[in-house]
């Protein structure tokens, strides 16, 4: 494993973003980051912007107004990222299904790559999440040189 | 056969060594922040090599490019920061170094200026008053040192007055140093005075649009922010090294507990603040070395 | 130079989305435009189904007041079938609204003073709410959304042991929150920070018909539990606290003061728990019918349910008015003409819950 | 100030209040609420727990004989828990893990008194029962059609 590989398992920076969830998610992922469970062991580091973030972590199911939000949050993010579905709503839509202001789950916005089930989530589960996370943001980045590698030969 | 009192180790070897030392040193100093900060907020906090883990990682990001202009400013604000490091550690002229170690916030200013970022606006509209704050106090600090020790070169420090006498910077100027703690949470980005990167209100201010490896570079222009700045400080004990060691901790730890125990203030506060403050203690302080009759002309 | 800054959606200083459009001149906001609806999902139509089902729903409105909304919806429906429930759920209720309220109140706090940067302070909040968590985990099976609220009571008994835990949990918060006034309080740099900042007179207050903290820091005494007492506070009487001078400071100060009175009103319901008999749930013998509506003051302010049945397991109509609501316009002439550095404390010192406010 | 000053103080002192979490083992109070598995050996495949569900995550295939339970999409309330007539519901204590993919969770039901299966064993014995009195053959053709039925809704499904 090189340096760079090593480190970008040690520092994950997320960016929260809730969309329309009842906010326990919100409080959870906040209490992530406060004494009880400091996620800020694992180097985690909550920036507000998506430039500089690694890990988005969505809550709540993705209403029809945040749709194009959430997508151009995901374009600002650069490579590699993560997208990580917090609590059911994120995930499957939760007990909001059916309703018509929101467009279901997360995956029919943005490709997800770890659901955390539970409604609400609990604090643990989140670091766990986190932690699966940074094993898929080096997987992520081996694949993106391997397609670079491939272009490259093609052209 | 160079021995360890040979001048040269002292004037080019150490300060050589020193300057590929410091954003080593910086970095260590800034993963000690945070561990701290963390414990005195009763969390665990993060391993010690924290920041440098923080500068490979982006390293390793993809580059999102805005403009190319604003990559040049990174580039800049680096290196106008090694270079003012590398004056003060290689005892240049102290207003040199201060004009120098000034023009690498102008550098970061534009580069906010050059994107089409409100935030990154917001910032640089905030730094500069930042600068417009600290600026007239340091140099009215080393307008001070110049009065005491008769020259702006660094090499007067040791020597002034007559060359047997070497008293301390500490003795004639103490209340400069504390205008010197004062603006010190405006240099370091700390709380009370960390407006330019609020980012409860503006996200980070100037580096707002940085990625990747120029996201890195800033940082690591960060870490060196930090080693020049308590070097700075550290020039007023230079007689003993551990004394001189000690006033640069009790700097570094006076600026932790300060940014735990205030919040943030506003930009017209902190005007008011600094330059109240800033200013009386320096005129007392001169108006004790014109008193006193230690100063040279 | 005038400059437009977009204020939201995603915004570090909230964690929900609302999007304020502020234009600048330098630091000064001078015009201020408010907009939601990013968490709009439609609850409401979502409510005409099983009324057993609504109580899990009205919880999820908003994590922050899971309890407040499902109290306020359980004793709507209630209403409209004309069920009384028993004194023990009534007195479990109470101690859950208040220990809710206690939650909430922190995590404002801590959040107000992120707001202005003061991190410690943020951090020592979050760890006393951590003990309110373990609290409610205890009695009622999770932290946030505890889902012990049903129509026609609660699914959980509050026991002797403890009725004992909730005693000393009581003790230990009180000391941690005098500990937490006394740092507040004598706080240069907050004072500097909040005091005359985001004036709302009394005058304004009452044309707006802010509620909660909110209209209690402009002098205005309205208080749901002593305006139109609902489950317990018939007995308990609740005495609005009260500020004067309606700036930041005020609002924090009464979010402060009324963690006191919470941990009060707990202790006085604990000893009824051993008198009020076993029952905790009493079975519906109609379905609703009626028209109903309740009042509950929410840690936010005052919290509207409007129930219509049709004589059948669904519901007609759910009508909500959440405390938020009642808020959302008073903010925005507050931050017109304040520092940008201000416009994230002035929101935040309302407490927006946009989950709520949207719903 | 000097409040937060020996507040800080103190706080550097203490030990920090940070679970060690991923490295001790996670810790729970009794009665807490998780997901919920299914006891097929009780369960009589009535539905009341699928009509109840506000999240629908449970989908009972009669035909089948099985349970689906949507684990991620369940909002982990309990209200099945109270609503199931045999207390073939019950409610963990530990949290699901995260993973990569949704999870579905299938149960098999095997309680021989649920109506439904009772009538496909009284079906099955009174096929068996009518194969065997004419021949002794007609016994080998019949069971497999009954289970490419059940082939067929489960792709369908």
């Amino acid at each position: 494993m090189s340096l760079i590989e090593l480190s970008r398992k040690k520092s994950p920076w997320v960016i929260h973003v809730g969309t329309g969830g009842c906010n326990g998610c919100d409080l959870e992922i906040l209490a992530c980051l406060t004494p009880r469970f400091d996620a800020s062991r694992f180097g985690v580091m909550s920036t507000g912007n998506p430039k500089h973030a690694d890990i988005m972590l969505v809550v709540g199911p993705v209403t029809l107004k945040y749709k194009e939000i959430i997508t151009n949050l995901y374009n600002q993010m650069p490579d590699p990222k993560v997208v990580i579905a917090v609590g059911t709503c994120a995930s499957t839509g939760g007990i909001y299904q059916g309703c018509y202001g929101h467009c279901g789950s997360l995956d029919k916005v943005v490709p997800v790559d770890v659901y955390i089930p539970g409604c609400n989530v609990r604090p643990e589960a989140v670091i766990d999440g986190l932690v699966l996370g940074l094993d898929i943001l080096n997987e992520k980045e081996r694949k993106i040189l391997e397609e670079k590698k491939k272009s490259k030969g093609a052209a | 056969m160079i021995t360890l009192d040979d001048p040269i180790i002292w004037k080019i070897a150490f300060p050589a060594v020193m300057l590929i030392l410091a954003p080593i040193i910086g970095g260590l100093l800034i993963g000690i922040d945070r561990k701290l900060t963390a414990r005195l907020q009763n969390r665990a906090g993060p391993p010690i090599v924290q920041p440098f883990y923080d500068v490979l990682k982006l390293f390793g990001k993809e580059d999102k490019i805005v403009n190319k202009t604003y990559l040049v400013f990174a580039v800049a604000y680096l290196l106008t920061v090694v270079l003012s490091t590398g004056l003060l550690l290689f005892h240049y002229d102290l207003l040199v170094i201060t004009f120098m170690f000034g023009l690498s916030f102008i550098f970061l200013v534009l580069a906010g200026y050059s994107v089409r970022s409100q935030f990154s606006y917001v910032g640089s509209n905030r730094e500069l008053l930042q600068m417009l704050t600290y600026e007239p106090i340091l140099l009215l600090v080393v307008f001070l040192d110049r009065l005491v020790t008769g020259s702006f070169q660094i090499d007067a420090i040791w020597s002034f007055t007559e060359p047997a006498k070497t008293e301390p910077l500490l003795y004639t100027l103490p209340l400069a140093l504390l205008a010197l703690f004062l603006i010190l949470p405006i240099q370091l980005r700390k709380s009370p005075y960390d407006i330019a990167e609020a980012h409860q209100e503006i996200a980070q201010g100037p580096v707002t649009e940085y990625t990747g490896k120029f996201l890195g570079l800033v940082t690591i222009a960060h870490f060196y922010e930090v080693f020049f700045v308590l070097w700075f400080i550290g020039l007023y004990f230079v007689q003993n090294w551990a004394v001189r060691i000690g006033l640069m901790a009790l700097a570094f730890l006076f600026s932790i507990v300060i940014d735990n125990v205030t919040a943030r203030l506003r930009v017209d506060q902190m005007i008011r603040q600094v330059y109240i403050i800033g200013l009386l203690l320096i005129i007392v302080n001169l108006a004790y070395i014109l008193i006193t009759g230690k100063w040279i002309a | 130079m005038k400059t437009t800054i977009q204020f939201g959606p995603q915004h570090p200083v909230w964690v929900e989305p609302l999007r304020l459009k502020l234009t600048m001149d330098g630091e000064i906001v001078k015009d201020c435009e408010l907009e939601a609806g990013f968490c709009h999902r439609g609850l409401e139509k979502k409510f005409e189904w099983d009324y057993n089902k609504g109580a899990y729903l009205s919880e999820r409105i908003c994590g922050i007041c899971t309890q407040h909304h499902s109290t306020c919806y359980c004793t709507a429906v209630e209403g409209t079938m004309g069920l009384e429930i028993p004194r023990r759920a009534a007195v479990i209720r109470t101690i859950m609204l208040e220990l809710e309220r206690l939650h909430s109140h922190l995590l404002a706090i801590g959040l107000t003073l992120e707001s202005i940067g003061f991190e410690n302070l943020f951090m020592l909040c979050f760890r006393n709410r951590e003990i309110v968590l373990d609290m409610f985990e205890r009695t009622t099976g999770n932290r946030v959304l505890h889902g012990i609220n049903i129509v026609g009571g609660v699914i959980r008994n509050i026991g002797p042991e403890m009725a004992k835990e909730l005693e000393d949990f009581c003790d230990i918060m009180e000391k941690r929150c005098l500990d937490l006034k006394d740092m507040i309080l004598k706080s240069y740099t907050i004072r500097e920070r909040m005091q005359g900042v985001g004036v709302m007179s009394e005058q304004l207050a009452r044309d707006l018909c802010v509620v909660g903290p909110v209209a209690r820091g402009s002098n205005v005494p309205y208080d749901i539990r002593a305006v139109a007492p609902y489950v317990l506070y018939n007995e308990i009487k609740v005495k609005p606290i009260v500020e004067t001078s309606g700036d930041c400071w005020a609002r924090s100060v009464v979010r402060v003061r009324e963690l006191f009175q919470s941990i009060d009103i707990i202790r006085q319901c604990i000893p009824l728990l051993a008198d009020a008999g076993e029952d905790i749930f009493a079975k519906s013998k109609t379905l609703p019918e009626k028209e109903y509506f309740t009042r509950v003051e929410a840690p936010r302010g005052e919290l509207f349910y409007y129930a219509k049945g049709k004589k059948s397991k669904e519901m007609d109509r759910i009508k909500v008015r959440t405390s938020t609501y009642g808020n959302g316009p008073g903010f925005v002439p507050l931050i017109k003409g304040s520092h940008l550095a201000d416009v994230g404390l002035i929101t935040i010192t309302f407490d927006p819950c946009i989950g709520c406010f949207d719903r | 100030m000097l409040k937060i000053l020996a507040n800080i103080g103190k706080n550097l002192i203490s030990k920090p209040y940070t679970s060690n979490y991923p490295f001790t083992p996670y810790q729970h109070f009794p009665g807490v609420r998780a997901d919920v598995t299914f006891d097929g050996t009780k369960c009589i495949l009535c539905g009341l727990c699928q009509r109840s569900c506000p999240a629908e995550c449970i989908l009972i295939h009669k035909e089948q004989e099985q349970i689906e339970y949507l684990n991620t999409q369940c909002i982990r309330c309990g209200y099945c828990v109270r609503v199931c007539p045999t207390n073939a519901i019950s409610q963990n204590e530990v949290y699901t893990k995260p993973s990569r993919q949704r999870l579905t969770v299938y149960t098999k039901v095997t309680n021989e008194n649920a109506p439904v299966i009772k009538k496909r064993m009284a079906a099955e014995a009174a096929k068996k029962a009518a194969a065997e009195k004419p021949a002794t053959a007609g016994t080998g053709p019949a069971k497999p059609a009954g289970e490419k039925k059940v082939d067929e809704k489960k792709t369908s499904a």
